[in-house]
């Protein structure tokens, strides 16, 4: 299983998709997910694309061709604004 | 040294903290804190004419990664100035106008280096900790976007290494 | 705006002075507070390895002069950033170890001004106000000199003036 | 009448000064009322010539030429060392 999080107006865009994920046993990237989240989610992928937003896997920021393993957990951040 | 982060719903005190901070070493010359306040407007860009009064604000962030983000921040503060103490709160959740929302609290030998802490980590607090900010403004909830300023704010750390 | 300035032998108190601060407008975005301390040892000159242990302070000022110094210090630095409220307290008279010495608080809209006006005010309390410190160190009174390093930080803000 | 004030380490050294001089009529200044203290009290007039040490006239650093009239108060202000 892979679990998804999405933070600040990311999440209000990521209401309907499924946060969690059967790992499929294939190499995938952050990237990828994204991709496979167009179809459904149009405006969701196109905020997920904006070049601020980053992601992270097991709470450590990485790039987007990061590889994923069952149990990872991925989030999508966008600018933050706290303090 | 002591550092203590916490990320908390509940409102924090300054005098305890303050008390707190003092009572390690009887070395301490200089103690600064920094208290954030929600204002009762809220400029939803840099545009200095876009301020709307705000009902509340509600504060996200990423429960594990921001303590450990936080505590980054502090850690390279610290290789740059010495300190015997360093306090963040940074409170979450639904706040309204005047609370309090966050803390930064430093002690040390002279009052420079307290003071560079302080202000480095609040630069850094606004660009590299995982928090969002959703407002209401009249009924209308709305995400903040981050601020030009603070990303340049949090740049000039790095830009004059002698600052 | 709000200023007060107090030259007094009794202590003050943080919470109500940040409290006091708060309450001027809704406003205020950011509350920067600096608190120096007596320290349980001075260095008698910028010689890191001469500090001696300290049994009392005691500090001297000359009436009139003192309040008018700062107020004139406040002003110059409301001239550079803009603040809701400054506040300075100095204690004079014999003071012990850990005893606190000096408050300076500043409310303003944002971070960067709060701190701004805090520095500046310190760094020409220490070379421009009319305070003098005698330490007793071990039955040994001593007037303490001029610190080299005081006179660098208050003309930092006369070389760079985007400081 | 003139008041003279000596504050910090200056004070320790004019402990035997007369801090009221009587005002004569004639035009002086801080400088000649430090020279005509030189005989008497060799070392704080030292001390009071040291780069470092100001003087004010009615709370107003001056001049050490600065002109004295009756009722003025001098102080001698060596390196502060408040904050």
């Amino acid at each position: 299983m892979i679990n998804l999080l999405f933070f600040g107006r990311l999440g209000d865009l990521a209401q309907n998709v499924d946060h969690s994920i059967v790992y499929d046993g294939q190499l995938r990237t952050p990237k990828e997910l994204v991709h496979e989240l167009e179809v459904a989610h149009p405006r969701l992928v196109a905020a997920l694309r904006e070049p601020q937003v980053l992601v992270s896997v097991n709470k450590m920021v990485v790039k987007w061709d990061h590889p994923l393993f069952d149990g990872d957990e991925i989030a999508f951040l966008p600018p933050v604004t706290g303090g | 040294m002591s550092i203590n982060i916490h990320v908390q719903h509940e409102d924090f005190d300054l005098a305890s903290e303050y008390t707190s901070l003092r009572s390690r070493t009887s070395k301490i010359g200089a103690v600064v804190t920094f208290t954030g306040l929600v204002r009762d407007f809220e400029r939803l860009h840099d545009d200095p004419t876009s301020g709307q009064n705000l009902h509340t604000l509600t504060l996200e962030h990423y429960p594990g990664m921001t303590e450990r983000l936080i505590a980054e921040i502090v850690d390279e503060a610290l290789q740059r100035w010495s300190a015997f103490g360093v306090t963040v709160i940074h409170r979450v959740g639904c706040l309204r106008p005047n609370e309090q929302i966050v803390f930064v609290g430093v002690t040390s030998e002279h009052r420079e280096n307290a003071f560079k802490i302080a202000e480095f980590v609040m630069d850094y607090l606004k660009t590299k900790a995982t928090f969002w900010k959703k407002v209401d403004l009249n009924g209308q909830q709305q995400w903040i976007m981050a601020k030009h300023s603070d990303t340049k704010a949090a740049a000039k750390w790095t830009e004059d290494s002698d600052e």
